[in-house]
């Protein structure tokens, strides 16, 4: 399979497109099917793909482990961030009423919601990338 | 029988989850192999979202998705199906965790099967 | 000062003493005086509370609340002071004595020794200041507990096993009494000891009252009684200090001390004529006597024979509780003190000539008073007052039991302390004998021996005079206090 | 009640997560910042949980609505008497198990997991928070299974290989009883169309003869009593608890296996009600059967025990057998007795097997027999050992006996009486157990003399020992205290509350 051109190009054909649909499905979770995890793991996918046409060190180069961490982590900081200024706004924890009607800004309920979810995505992408990447390079690197 | 017959066809959803949830019990116990074990564990799981995911269904339901003002139409009930995303995910860091277990087994004793695994813990 | 305050001080400073004595460890002779010290002072605290007791009247102390139906409190009445009385003045005694002891021995881990000693008072007193059936339930557990270093304290295999046993016994004990209790406080809502007892107005079957009787009598194994005494002389291994302990001071004394408090308090004298409790304690404590006796007679080890004659002599406390009348239930009373008196001096004997001798069967020790006079002397003079010769305390007691026994109109219980006593010279003169009297097998046999050090001659030479004086003057204090108990007890509806 | 204190609930929980991700960040950049910050999250919650149980001391009941979304749509967060009694337990235990763990972990953990360990020990400690707040079924069993997922892992992250393995049985058997909880789950929810605690202990009396509710109560049980490890459930446990790292023996052994009983007895009580169990479909009975021969059983297999872990931890079956005979008196003084005993197991169990590990940390020994003469080496240990093993045996007035007196009283006032029986003899086996060790410790010869004389744990691990030997007498002197909160929750368990 190494060196598979046509597989090489369908991938990275793919890839942009894949992203795409995922970030479709995350924004979407507010008015109907789709959120955060679908498309988290959607985005996840994108990577596997690479990781199978261009093996680990590619994906590695582009998506390095401190990347995944700082992303899992700034994932969670986004959705529990959204809560708690919820509670800034004496709502309660993640009452986006709140603060729509404390700022008075209509609709903003709904992109909040699409914080939260792209929060939720975030944190969901990377962590199944890092599930794929460490199982199939376990002894590569430094454990945690 | 046509009492049986009326139950199979109208439950027959729930006899298929359960003979699938059954599936997987018997992997998990029966089988010697860990990561069979995993896969066990993941028709188990499997078996039960269907079940919830099945419950959910009203007769000629559609998505519940956001409709226009003044359409409306008969959706299915969306709460199972959000639980069974949560639910998905827990079983999906079950199996994360399940397999790091396998493979630090492997690492250890060089052996997946339980047959093995006794083996290795007599000789020490 | 706080009314209450002094039944609080008598347990507290046997605890203090208790962590001085872990934090002097190192220094064996500050921690030898700790120990006296807060024997002495204990001895002071319940002596000033004597005269209020005397008077009729009754200190008592709520420390916490601890369960329903009973709170963790203390009541200082007649019968608990005389237990009282007993603990902590014969405490002093053993505590002088087994500085003397352990110190002559050379023992090992002393200090756990005292520690647990300590403890083990002060959950004594507690036992006997206890106002209601949890409390003395709780004390009564930690003293089982805290006792068991002692018994093992050799550490020897033998003395595990003997250990075993008498955890074994004792915690399967505290078990029934502690279902007692539980069924005694769904009874009743209450575990208060009330004077004449509160099981009467509960309007609870017979049958049910019987076996809640049996499981108190469960309870109160250490009260040695047949055929639950096992314990008592397995735990013979341990040292002597210990051996009194058990003996004299506190552990079996809680055990009749239960029963009295039980009888009295809880039942009522009534209620258990009228369930045919009393026949029941007879026929228990009659077996026992003659039984204990006869094995007394069979032991060759002194200190066994002296558990065996414990045995015996506990259960003239239950008789006389089975008697039901005045000068039965007096006698009963009276015996808690007389015969630890007499009991801790004939041990302390033991002891000596295990130290001075190195002896420890009886066979061994012939012509040993040539050169211990002191002991053999006054260990002749307490086994005479066991069996009830005067001039010594023992005799008072007995008389009131046989008062007692005519009173109740059973003729077949004064048998039984004819018998007995009969049985008692029988296993006591032998010892009398072989130490005084007899020649020594070989000329070169006593060269070993030497009379133990002043410090265990003292306590046991207290012991015995105390016997004496209480012959002459058994009203102080013991049966003025025994008679406001049996007042207590009673009302005054007794024969 | 004030603004702040009604905003704390989901701060227990979202605020150690938040801490838990920054002890992962920066303990990448320098390791040593994991543990203080782990420290501090749970101190954190302690405090928090505090404030939490003095203002519902009073019989209140804070209601908390997620994004302000009130049942049926929203998850709800319930605060009262009983679950934050039981979360000031399991975050005492939990907070002294993390200062045990500072150099306790170092025994099992290689230096390079610490910082995941303490991370995930956080995780496990806001799921186990979780569980005891929420007030929806759902949130309940997403909450179990977060603590369980991070128990799985710290059972199985040792240097011992042989945690591998116990880790992989536990998480297999875990699994399956997460699986029929979830399955009783949906079956009330078929059943009700809500999964809100307080709801359904509504709505579920009209539906009592249902087959759906009869098959959604007997899965949870039985899922629940998978996860309590109760007799004969328990195979997972033997082995979790002897191979897993010390510090996390000591963690699901006092608050895992404590927040997973206030679970079940929450699930009974508060959905589907004393009335349930007692009239619709009488189980009360039969659990008190199997709780007996549990308490029994446990006791008898912990006395065949050479490992002193594993000693412990069938001594737990059998301790979990007392918990279910509550369940199974079912009436307020038991009920006491038995919340009261999840304080007290966690306490006198948490002290153990701290000194279990404590002992490992010092001279690697595991076996009883290899404890000879261990009291003139590690006096404070060896004195922690005993005063907590008489709180075991029921020895007044420690806690233990206190709780074990709610539980006979119990029994004898609904007639029990055999039970009870049962139960006095349970607490004389234990005493050949635990007087099993401390003969050895107290009484046995030194066999090893090189070892030295002084092997005392450093302070760091003896602090929480001492504190916990301590508790376990003050507490039950003191045990009004606990009473106040302990009384009015089995009462308000017992009225369906």
């Amino acid at each position: 399979m190494r060196e598979n051109v046509v597989i090489r190009t369908v991938c990275r054909l793919f890839v942009p497109f894949i992203q795409l649909f995922a970030l479709y499905v995350i924004v979407h979770g507010a008015s109907g099917p789709g959120g955060g995890f679908q498309g988290g793991v959607i985005f996840a996918t994108s990577f596997i793909l690479l990781l199978i046409a261009f093996g680990l060190p590619c994906v590695r180069g582009r998506f390095g482990r401190s990347w995944i961490r700082a992303y899992a982590a700034c994932g969670i900081i986004i959705f529990a961030g959204v809560g708690l200024t919820c509670i800034l706004f004496s709502g309660n924890f993640l009452e986006y009423a709140a603060i729509e009607t404390a700022l008075g800004i209509p609709h903003l309920q709904t992109l909040m919601i699409d914080i939260v979810e792209a929060g939720i995505g975030i944190t969901v992408m990377a962590v199944m990338t890092s599930i794929i990447l460490d199982f199939v390079g376990k002894e590569e690197e430094e454990p945690l | 029988m046509e009492n049986l017959l009326a139950f199979i066809a109208t439950r027959y959803i729930y006899i298929m989850t359960i003979i699938l949830m059954m599936i997987g019990l018997y992997a998990l116990i029966a089988k010697k192999n860990l990561v069979k074990k995993v896969i066990g564990l993941n028709i188990f799981q499997t078996a039960i979202f269907l079940f919830y995911i099945s419950f959910s269904d009203v007769d000629g339901g559609t998505a519940p998705i956001f409709l226009p003002d003044g359409v409306s139409a008969t959706y299915v009930n969306p709460i199972p199906h959000v639980l069974i995303l949560t639910a998905i995910v827990v079983g999906l860091a079950i199996t994360a965790v399940a397999l790091a277990i396998v493979v630090g087994i492997y690492e250890e004793y060089q052996v997946t099967g339980e047959d093995g695994l006794q083996e290795v813990m007599k000789r020490q | 000062m706080i009314p209450g305050i002094l039944p609080l001080l008598a347990i507290t400073i046997p605890l203090a003493a208790a962590a001085l004595i872990i934090a002097t460890g190192r220094h064996m002779n500050l921690r030898d005086s700790v120990t006296l010290g807060a024997a002495a002072s204990m001895v002071v605290v319940v002596l000033a509370m004597l005269p209020e007791i005397l008077a009729g009247g009754r200190i008592g102390i709520t420390l916490v609340p601890l369960l329903p139906g009973g709170d963790l409190a203390l009541r200082v009445d007649a019968l608990g002071m005389i237990f009282g009385l007993v603990a902590s003045v014969l405490w002093l005694l053993n505590s002088l004595y087994s500085i003397g002891y352990m110190r002559a021995l050379k023992e090992h881990d002393q200090t756990r020794f005292y520690f647990c000693f300590a403890i083990a008072i002060a959950a004594a007193i507690g036992i006997a200041f206890s106002a209601n059936l949890v409390t003395l339930y709780v004390f009564y557990e930690v003293l089982t507990l805290i006792t068991y270093p002692l018994v093992v304290h050799v550490g020897t295999p033998e003395a595990m096993q003997a250990g075993r046993k008498y955890l074994a016994y004792l915690l399967g004990g505290g078990i029934c009494l502690l279902a007692a209790t539980i069924l005694t406080y769904t009874l009743t809502g209450t575990t208060e000891f009330i004077p004449g007892g509160f099981l009467a107005g509960a309007g609870a079957a017979a049958l049910s009252l019987q076996v809640i009787f049996l499981l108190y009598l469960g309870g109160f194994v250490k009260a040695a009684w047949m055929p639950f005494h096992a314990w008592l002389p397995a735990a013979m291994v341990a040292p002597t200090p210990v051996s009194a302990f058990l003996h004299a001071v506190a552990v079996v004394t809680a055990g009749v001390f239960g029963v009295v408090r039980v009888a009295g308090w809880v039942y009522g004298v009534d209620l258990m004529a009228d369930l045919g409790l009393g026949v029941l304690l007879a026929v228990i404590a009659s077996f026992t006597i003659i039984t204990a006796s006869l094995f007394a007679l069979a032991q060759d080890n002194l200190k066994r024979r002296l558990a065996y004659s414990t045995v015996a002599q506990l259960s003239y406390i239950l008789l006389g509780v089975s008697m039901l009348s005045t000068a039965g239930l007096t006698g009963a009373v009276i015996h808690i003190p007389f015969h630890a008196f007499q009991k801790i001096a004939l041990f302390f004997c033991a002891g000596a000539v295990i130290v001075g001798a190195g002896r420890e069967n009886i066979s061994d020790m012939k012509g040993i008073g040539r050169k211990m006079p002191v002991t053999a002397v006054m260990c002749a003079a307490a086994a005479a007052g066991i069996c009830g010769l005067p001039p010594f305390c023992g005799l008072v007691s007995k008389v009131y039991l046989s008062i007692g026994a005519v009173q109740a109109g059973e003729l077949a219980l004064l048998g039984v302390i004819i018998v007995s006593a009969v049985l008692n010279v029988a296993y006591f003169f032998p010892i009398i004998h072989t130490m005084i009297i007899a020649r020594p097998s070989d000329d070169r046999a006593l060269d070993t021996v030497t009379e133990a050090p002043l410090i265990m001659l003292v306590p046991i030479i207290l012991a015995v005079t105390a016997s004496v004086a209480f012959f002459f003057f058994p009203a102080v204090p013991f049966l003025d206090l025994a008679e406001i108990a049996i007042a207590d007890m009673s009302g005054a509806g007794l024969p | 009640m004030n603004a702040v204190i009604s905003q704390l609930p989901p701060l227990l929980i979202v605020v150690p997560i938040l801490g838990a991700l920054l002890a992962l960040l920066l303990g990448k950049w320098k390791r040593s910042f994991a543990y203080p910050i782990t420290l501090a999250m749970i101190g954190f919650q302690f405090a928090v949980s505090l404030v939490l149980m003095e203002s519902v001391m009073d019989g209140e009941v804070i209601h908390y609505y997620l994004g302000g979304w009130p049942p049926p749509l929203g998850i709800e967060l319930v605060i009262d008497s009983f679950n934050s009694f039981v979360l000031v337990v399991i975050l005492a235990l939990a907070l002294l198990t993390a200062v045990w763990a500072r150099e306790g972990a170092d025994l099992d953990i290689v230096p390079e997991k610490r910082v995941s360990f303490f991370v995930v020990f956080q995780l496990l400690v806001t799921g186990l928070c979780g569980m005891a707040v929420t007030g929806d079924l759902f949130n309940l069993y997403v909450f179990l299974e977060i603590s369980s997922i991070a128990a799985y892992t710290l059972v199985a992250a040792g240097r011992n290989p042989r945690s591998l393995i116990a880790g992989f049985n536990y998480l297999i058997l875990g699994s399956i009883a997460a699986g029929f909880i979830v399955l009783g789950i949906g079956y009330l929810y078929i059943a009700t169309g809500t999964l809100n605690m307080g709801e359904l202990a509504v709505m579920l009396p009209a539906h009592y003869g249902q087959a759906t509710v009869y098959a959604a109560f007997l899965f949870m049980m039985i899922g629940f009593s998978i996860k309590v490890a109760f007799f004969p459930l328990h195979l997972w446990l033997p082995d979790a608890y002897t191979e897993a790292p010390a510090a996390v023996t000591i963690l699901i052994a006092t608050a895992t296996s404590k927040v997973t009983a206030y679970a079940m007895l929450r699930v009974i009580f508060s959905v589907f009600t004393l009335q349930y169990v007692t009239e619709s479909f009488p189980v009360t009975e039969l659990v008190l059967i199997i709780a007996a021969v549990a308490i029994i059983a446990g006791a008898v297999l912990a006395i065949a025990q050479d490992n002193l872990k594993r000693m412990l931890a069938y001594s737990s079956i059998s301790q979990m057998g007392y918990i279910m005979f509550a369940l199974g008196v079912a009436n307020q003084a038991a009920l006491a007795g038995g919340i009261l005993h999840i304080m007290a197991h966690a306490v006198m169990k948490g002290c153990l097997f701290m000194v279990a590990g404590m002992i490992i940390y010092r001279t690697g020994f595991t076996a009883i027999r290899q404890l000879s003469g261990l009291s003139r080496r590690m006096p404070v240990a060896c004195a922690a050992f005993a005063l907590a093993g008489a709180s075991m045996i029921g020895i007044p007035p420690t806690i233990g006996f206190m709780s074990k007196y709610y539980l006979v009283l119990g029994a004898v006032e609904a007639g029990e009486y055999l039970a009870a029986a049962v139960l006095l003899a349970g607490s004389l086996l234990a005493a050949v157990y635990i007087w099993k060790v401390i003969e050895v410790m107290y009484f046995g010869d030194v066999h090893d003399e090189d070892l030295g004389g002084g092997l005392e744990a450093p302070v760091s691990m003896m602090v929480p020992v001492i504190i916990l030997a301590a508790s376990c007498l003050l507490l039950g002197i003191f045990v009004e205290l606990p009473l106040e909160v302990v009384g009015p929750a089995a009462a308000m368990l017992l009225g369906g509350g």
